[in-house]
């Protein structure tokens, strides 16, 4: 427990400085603490904003997974072709084998992509559009989800 | 100890198993459709794969994208939860197939106590009293009329792959046998691909009872204190407790060793329940489900245990930890299902966004639920938001505790059954104790003052 | 825990220094504390956002004194005399003799409007403002809390 | 049974009685400042009364206005929870006086231990064992000196009105104590007015323990197993737990009998704790709170008994209701208080909105909390925001309960002591169980990767 001394008269010269600081920064606020001594000063509010995801990850501590890092939006008219299964993602048709397509490539609606192999069947994943492969999201040999993005294709203008 | 187990499940009963293997140290990997994105089971798992789109059978259900998941996870165990894949024989089959361990009992169990028909055999030969009734399958009218001249009227009619009423007919006379015989046959086709039927001599002023069991791989089994289900809507239960009111010593010690009979006739591994209907101090087996149940944790309250950890060390190859002193009720325990359905509505499915989420604490409350303020309650699934459990040291105190708790349950966005248990635990008849399965069927629902009420219709 | 001594007087002329200090810097909110003395002053706050009384009112059913009526805002700038005191409210000085004030009355600043007994003390509630009673709040003999508005003024005009 | 409880506090304590009154079917009145309008204990009793301003002395220790909200509701009980007028003997004894049942012991009771030096007396004359010391207050530097000379170095000098460490010297040597017996007594005089002090052998490595006594006016006394709060931060609990890990059995009985006996003494009735330190084996009397603690749900948790319900039975004048083996630990429990405090900032109080809020559930945890998600934590008031209590079969299942449960706390808006709960659970030496109350004194709290992390500083 704190100890206290209940004689001192209250530092009203601290905190008209501490008022002025407040003022003249633009800082939120200003607290104070020593011993037993504590001041706060802080300036008008301005308007909250709150978003449930931000919250939850500040909240939780110690849940590793809880800050999920979203597939970055398709941006600047990319396409994204996804894995409409949950499996092991292959670049080529077997081992040793060039791989389907590269980034640069150009590839035309229905061209296989790549596979993604579920209980040992191989899923060709083919695109949907026609364009220019930008980026290969997945890695080779590793696991997808449902629904991750593994290409960022630019369509071709129509 | 296994190490890491899939949880082929969603909603409050998959963050039951997480918490269980969080607690034993077992890794834990969620599986989620994408209508599933923001729940709690995928953010407080160890690991979590998207499965499958909101739909179940592209997802909960979706056997290929489940084995994928773990096996690009590199879990050693599947956990199946209720519901889903829980007494899917053939998932069973192909998990140990694949070399995962299924939690749960050898898909042989799950296949033999699933055929309802086979499974009322397999209790008659174990000496566990079951309804009057035929021996296994109908093949025809005749034979439904044969036990009929036998046992006597009224009869059911029930489809041997069934459940939940389906593929079901109430027979008062010889008269209407034919034509009962025919729809039970033709939905139990329709709805299990499966169309044959047994008949059981019809019981009213039935209760619900069932026990619940563990047994592991060293030819241990525990029963516990039964549970009484009697408050039932459409054959769906919505309050549970333990031990069931009213039930002399007798009866529950012949519940649980008729259990315990059956249990060890099947070299049955894991966590079960073994139902009963009981009236006028006389029990029969109804069916076994091979699974751990929605209402296993006013079992856990009243006996100490936990029946989720105990699941995960048998299949482990783990001796069951159950105390001696957990096989006779320590107090009384009631466990509220809280649906996202409109009572007033004739129980209209609710969903949407859960604005206000507190639910009650303090001494004797357990909540088991998924929801948090902000949560978004998708249309795919079933509707229970969370269980509610009290426990106290007698009925008395665990309804008193009941009330407080349920009026403290803040939940809003949507109607949910909150008003109705609250009703309940307002009836009479409840209070006095051992209610049948006409329970809620008997009675209307009433608002009154923003509250509801239960008014009996008929006597 | 402390025990507190109830007697020393309030630290009122440095509320009133802090009070000034708040009015004057523009400040949000100032808080001091020095042993068992703290004192807080917050400018007056911006528009509220949600109250919490309605989402609860909502989503607990059968508690039935969730929704408490707030006495009606001093709109049309009518000025509200609370009670400073947990007690009884008395219009009249003793059973049988005159209420103090009736609707309609002009009263001047300092003038006792009513009585709220507590712990068998009477305290006399005065105006702090002159004007005319627009309506009387609380009933005769019955309690009142902290802050209860007892009488509706309408200040004269100055 | 009494008929109307007037609650005269605010926050989770609050909230406690609350539902106690309304599981035993008595109202309940709240009474609360201007800064608790939105607080749940106001919203969740069945009648409520604004008492006054923020300030503490002016709202929850303004006396007149807690007996005049208490007259016109007309409660005939009042409970004053744990702190503001708990164990103010002059308030107990204004109940008394307007005919206020008083939930607690009578205000000569409460006096006569709220005396320090006083309460040591009783304690010998109860055959109790006290630390070395003096006998009662010492009136003069030689009678120090004297016990000093008698009983060896080092020595402590406490305030025989005092607690929570005010008025307190450690004195190493006889050169020290002119001056350390006039620092600690002029303190003990500006802190309490009363500036008479005791000296008592300072023992080093020892542990907090304390024993929940229940009393009612039959002369029926129930001691239950010992708690430990050895986890403290400047004479502050942070984390209770029950049994103390590693306590020999005969240690316990010594403590429950003890205990006994000094309460049997002082015709003592309702609850109490009387706390003792324990060190090599033996344990001495400290001090003996006169209501109910923070950290009563540790026990109610291995005992089943509801300690407030039983608080008010005793005042109703009914008989106690406990078990013979609620005195015996069923299992083990832990309780930690989430404080809106900052670790990393040496604890500076937080308050401010509290934007996330869910609590975790699950089999084994409980949670007494007034928060909401919206709630605004005043900055006016102590600072617990929740306490979470964790009960499992034994210590070890019971500490990975309380780091899943801590783990799933969400809150948000401000700094809490989650996280350093998290840290305690991770060292070693409280995992091995026994740690003195020097454990938190002798480590820094390091942040690392998002977690925090106990690193001892000193051996």
């Amino acid at each position: 427990m704190p100890e206290i001394d209940e004689n001192r008269p209250l530092p009203l010269k601290e905190v008209e400085q501490l008022v002025e600081l407040v003022r003249e920064s633009g800082v939120g606020e200003i607290r104070v603490r020593q011993g037993e001594t504590e001041i706060s000063v802080r300036a008008r509010p301005e308007v909250p904003t709150t978003s449930f995801g931000d919250q939850v990850a500040s909240a939780t501590q110690g849940i590793p997974d809880v800050v999920e890092s979203e597939p970055s939006p398709e941006t600047d008219g990319l396409h994204a072709v996804r894995s409409p299964v949950v499996g092991t993602f292959y670049r080529a048709p077997a081992p040793g084998e060039d791989t389907y397509v590269e980034v640069g490539d150009t590839v035309s609606a229905g061209q296989t992509l790549c596979i993604v192999e579920a209980m040992k069947l191989m899923n060709e994943i083919v695109a949907d559009v026609s364009g220019e492969v930008v980026e290969v999201l997945a890695e080779n040999a590793g696991g997808v989800e449902y629904d991750q993005p593994l290409f960022y294709l630019r369509p071709d203008e129509q | 100890m296994i190490g890491k187990v899939l949880v082929a499940n969603r909603g409050e009963i998959a963050l039951r198993i997480i918490r269980a293997c969080r607690e034993l140290g077992v890794r834990s990997v969620a599986v989620y459709s994408t209508a599933d994105r923001d729940s709690l089971h995928h953010e407080l798992a160890d690991e979590s794969v998207c499965i499958g789109p909101p739909p179940a059978a592209s997802s909960y259900l979706n056997v290929p994208a489940i084995i994928s998941a773990a096996e690009l996870t590199g879990a050693d165990a599947v956990h199946p939860g209720y519901g889903f894949l829980a007494e899917n024989a053939r998932f069973a089959e192909i998990c140990e197939r694949v070399g995962l361990t299924f939690v749960g009992p050898s898909s042989r169990t799950i296949a033999r106590m699933g055929d309802k028909a086979e499974a009322r055999e397999a209790a008659a030969e174990a000496g566990v009293p079951v309804t009057p009734g035929s021996d296994g399958s109908c093949e025809s009218v005749d034979v439904v009329k044969r036990v009929g001249a036998e046992i006597g009227y009224p009869l059911v009619i029930k489809a041997s792959a069934g459940g939940g009423g389906k593929g079901m007919r109430v027979v008062e006379t010889e008269a209407e046998v034919d034509a009962a015989y025919l729809g039970a046959s033709r939905e139990a086709g329709a709805n299990f691909g499966d169309g044959s039927v047994y008949v059981e001599k019809y019981l009213e002023n039935l209760r619900h009872v069932e026990v619940q069991v563990l047994a592991d791989s060293y030819g241990e089994t525990v029963t516990f204190p039964e549970r009484d289900c009697s408050v039932q809507r459409r054959y769906q239960k919505l309050i549970e407790e333990s031990p069931a009111p009213g039930l002399p010593v007798d009866v529950r010690e012949g519940l649980m060793a008729a259990s315990a009979d059956l249990v060890g006739s099947l070299g049955y591994e894991g966590a079960g329940t073994v139902e009963f209907v009981y009236a006028d101090g006389k029990f029969y087996f109804i069916e076994m489900n091979t699974r751990l149940q929605v209402e296993h944790p006013v079992t856990e309250m009243i006996s100490g245990v936990d029946i989720v950890a105990e699941q995960l060390k048998v299949v482990s190859g783990e001796r069951l930890e159950v105390p001696e002193d957990a096989r006779s009720p320590d107090g009384h325990a009631i466990e509220f299902r809280i649906n996202a359905e409109d009572p007033l509505r004739n129980f209209l499915p609710q969903a949407g966004l859960v604005e206000v989420y507190n639910p009650p604490g303090g001494p004797g409350v357990r909540v088991d639920s998924h929801l948090y303020a902000g949560y978004r309650v998708p249309p795919y699934y079933d509707s229970l938001l969370a269980k509610l459990i009290v426990h106290a040291r007698d009925r008395g105190s665990s309804i008193r505790r009941g009330l407080r708790a349920l009026d403290e349950f803040a939940v809003s966005g949507m109607e949910t059954t909150l008003p109705l248990h609250l009703a309940v635990l307002e009836d009479e008849e409840f209070r006095r104790g051992g209610v049948t399965t006409r329970f809620l069927a008997d009675r209307e629902l009433e608002s009154e003052g923003g509250l509801l009420r239960l008014n009996r219709t008929s006597v």
